[in-house]
């Protein structure tokens, strides 16, 4: 009896301490996410995580670099750029959608809009704009919001993300610690969460391929996959591995997805946009 | 997979002493077997009754299973082979296939029970593998 | 459109270093269409020619093995600021494209 | 009558041979019959005239110990060969195992790199072929089965 009681109390503390550091305010969960990995990575250099799975594996970034002499996502940069520019018939471009410099835009996305008390993803907002003006909507996961998110990435390329969660927004909080829950919550017929293959595993093989770190993931984005030989967003990818762990995948720019890129964003905040980048 | 199990009971023992550690390990195996159990009794009771068991009112039972994977997917829980294994049963029903669409029907009630028993368990078990 | 060929270049001496990318499906002729189950038929790149000043510098030809939008590189000699190089595919469906540039 | 015509026809022939002569040269003629042999041993001897080669430490062969993707192969060569007339890529175990052949102009470097496809684990060859002979350098990828990136 009494060794119930105490096995009872002692469940009780542990889940309260428990609690108590899933509630850590997104700058602790940052600091202690970056000294994961510099702790598990000690030879890693913090600016390299952008570059995923090149950052841990020799032999595969020697075929990334040399992807890289002459990536096929140029194509998409290109197509990206000259849709930024057209000018729509109220005289009105996408750039006057935003209030940062062309350059700077992607490193401040998603960001949330407290009026909407909602995570605004970059391709929202690039919809926002032509909603806006009286465009039709572009989908989300194919073509031209592609191509201008690939555009607005390499005119980031060099600003440190810095994506914001306003003390005095409760609803951001709610969403990051939503995308926080998400990303640390084990589904699907294997049983996994994101951080299971991405911070435990990281580095670890999963048949012949290495995990990449969790940190760095968001900001090399839109990404050219070889495996595909197209050019795919950061919500595709979180749909892949959702399938990959067996779980039916949420729609693109759900909830679910937005506040995820919201949360994983915020851990990769200081390290440097490079997309968009070139994937097996 | 075992690095992530061997992690998460890590998280939870690191703040006790050895003693308490058995007793938070019974306690958290003690859940999950209660957790766990109801979608288990159910794969059990159906491996052991005759095959024609869900013959009786299929379209019942389709439809119950039906709103289970509905539960699992308001819980954003359910499983990719799920709707598909419902479809195939019912399209197998239809075709007087009534063997293999039982069969797939209780692979899909045990897939949408497996799915809202993991929902259960992550409720709270996704805060002990917050990085801190 | 924009164009479905990309070219850089690089002079050091009359050494001119090439480097082209261009969109092409370059598909095997082996596999098949994950919606429809059909074969998708075999479209690709046969050859890659290069010119400078009008004289051919290279010939590439392509089996089906070449990946998806092919990157091909080389280097020549004999090249000078100002010389215009001309990359031009054709495929085994009679499509062509081409791209004109100026060394510098 | 007949005379006319014939010079006319002449005519006719050599003009359309000036203006065709510079495409023809430039074409040179895609090796189809190579291209389609299904072994390696073959398909080097429709394109070179034999399956016989001088290895040779030569050439430099860059490929991936393990290919990263199979779809996507990164292949450098680089031959310190004299008078180099044709570099070619096979892949031994590919179905179609001639994947390219380049080639090379008076002036032109016998140094190029491109991108393949490979369907399994295979020797990739680089074949040289000079005024003097063909030689030869191989090297094996690994071409594995992806996890969830591949």
């Amino acid at each position: 009896m009494r060794r119930t009681s105490a096995c009872l109390m002692i469940s009780i503390v542990a889940a309260l301490i428990g609690q108590a550091a899933a509630l850590a305010g997104p700058e602790e969960d940052r600091l202690a996410f970056v000294a994961f990995f510099e702790s598990r990575f000690p030879d890693i250099p913090l600016a390299e995580y952008g570059n995923g799975i090149y950052a841990i594996d020799s032999d595969a970034r020697e075929q990334w670099i040399e992807i890289e002499e002459f990536p096929p996502y140029e194509f998409s940069i290109e197509r990206g750029r000259t849709l930024w520019a057209q000018i729509f018939p109220s005289g009105k471009t996408y750039a006057d959608c935003f209030a940062q410099r062309t350059g700077k835009i992607r490193a401040e996305y998603p960001r949330f809009d407290e009026s909407r008390g909602e995570v605004v993803t970059l391709a929202m907002a690039i919809n926002d704009c032509r909603a806006g003006n009286q465009q039709q909507l572009l989908p989300y996961d194919e073509g031209e919001i592609i191509d201008i998110s690939a555009f607005l990435a390499f005119e980031s390329r060099g600003e440190k993300l810095e994506i914001r969660v306003p003390d005095d927004q409760p609803g951001a909080l709610a969403a990051y610690d939503s995308g926080k829950r998400f990303y640390y919550t084990k589904r699907g017929q294997l049983n996994f969460a994101c951080s299971d293959c991405h911070v435990t595993s990281a580095g670890q093989y999963v048949r012949a391929d290495r995990l990449s770190a969790s940190l760095g993931h968001p900001t090399h984005f839109p990404v050219y996959r070889s495996k595909l030989g197209g050019m795919i967003s950061l919500h595709q990818r979180f749909a892949g591995c959702v399938r990959d762990v067996r779980a039916k995948p949420f729609d693109l720019q759900s909830n679910e997805y937005r506040n995820l890129e919201y949360f994983l964003s915020y851990m990769s905040n200081g390290l440097a946009v490079n997309g968009p980048g070139a994937r097996k | 997979m075992d690095q992530a199990h061997a992690s998460e009971s890590g998280m939870t023992t690191a703040t006790v002493s050895p003693v308490s550690v058995t007793c938070v390990r019974f306690a958290v195996l003690a859940v999950l077997v209660m957790i766990i159990s109801p979608g288990c009794s159910t794969a059990e009771d159906t491996s052991a009754s005759d095959a024609s068991r869900c013959t009786k009112d299929f379209a019942a039972e389709l439809a119950a299973a039906e709103q289970l994977r509905v539960a699992a997917a308001n819980a954003g829980a359910e499983w990719i082979a799920t709707a598909g294994l419902l479809h195939s049963a019912k399209q197998d029903a239809e075709a007087g296939s009534m063997e293999t669409a039982c069969a797939l029907l209780e692979q899909a009630v045990f897939e949408a029970r497996s799915a809202l028993a993991q929902a259960r368990r992550e409720a709270d078990a996704w805060r002990n593998r917050v990085v801190r | 459109m924009a164009s479905k060929i990309k070219v850089k270049t690089k002079l050091s001496g009359d050494l001119a270093e090439v480097k082209s990318l261009m969109l092409h499906p370059m598909e095997t002729g082996s596999r098949k269409d994950p919606d429809t189950g059909k074969v998708i038929p075999a479209h690709h790149i046969t050859q890659l020619n290069f010119t400078n000043n009008g004289n051919p510098v290279m010939v590439a030809n392509f089996s089906t093995a070449i990946s998806k939008d092919p990157y091909f590189g080389f280097k020549f000699r004999g090249a000078k600021e100002g010389d215009t190089l001309v990359v031009s595919w054709v495929d085994n469906l009679g499509n062509r494209d081409e791209l004109e540039t100026v060394l510098k | 009558m007949k005379t006319r015509r014939s010079i006319l026809q002449g005519a006719g022939i050599a003009l359309a041979m000036f203006a065709t002569l510079p495409r023809v040269l430039l074409a040179a003629v895609w090796p189809d019959k190579a291209f389609s042999s299904a072994a390696a041993g073959q398909a080097m001897i429709d394109l070179l005239g034999t399956d016989q080669t001088i290895p040779t430490d030569q050439i430099f062969l860059k490929v991936p110990e393990i290919a990263e993707n199979g779809a996507v192969v990164p292949v450098t060569i680089n031959a310190s060969l004299e008078n180099v007339e044709s570099i070619s890529i096979v892949v031994e175990k590919n179905p179609r195992p001639l994947a390219a052949t380049f080639e090379m102009i008076p002036g032109t470097l016998p140094e190029i790199s491109c991108r393949i496809k490979m369907g399994e684990t295979s020797d990739v060859m680089a074949v040289v072929k000079t005024a003097d002979g063909v030689y030869s350098t191989s090297k094996q990828v690994k071409v594995t089965i992806g996890g969830c990136g591949g």
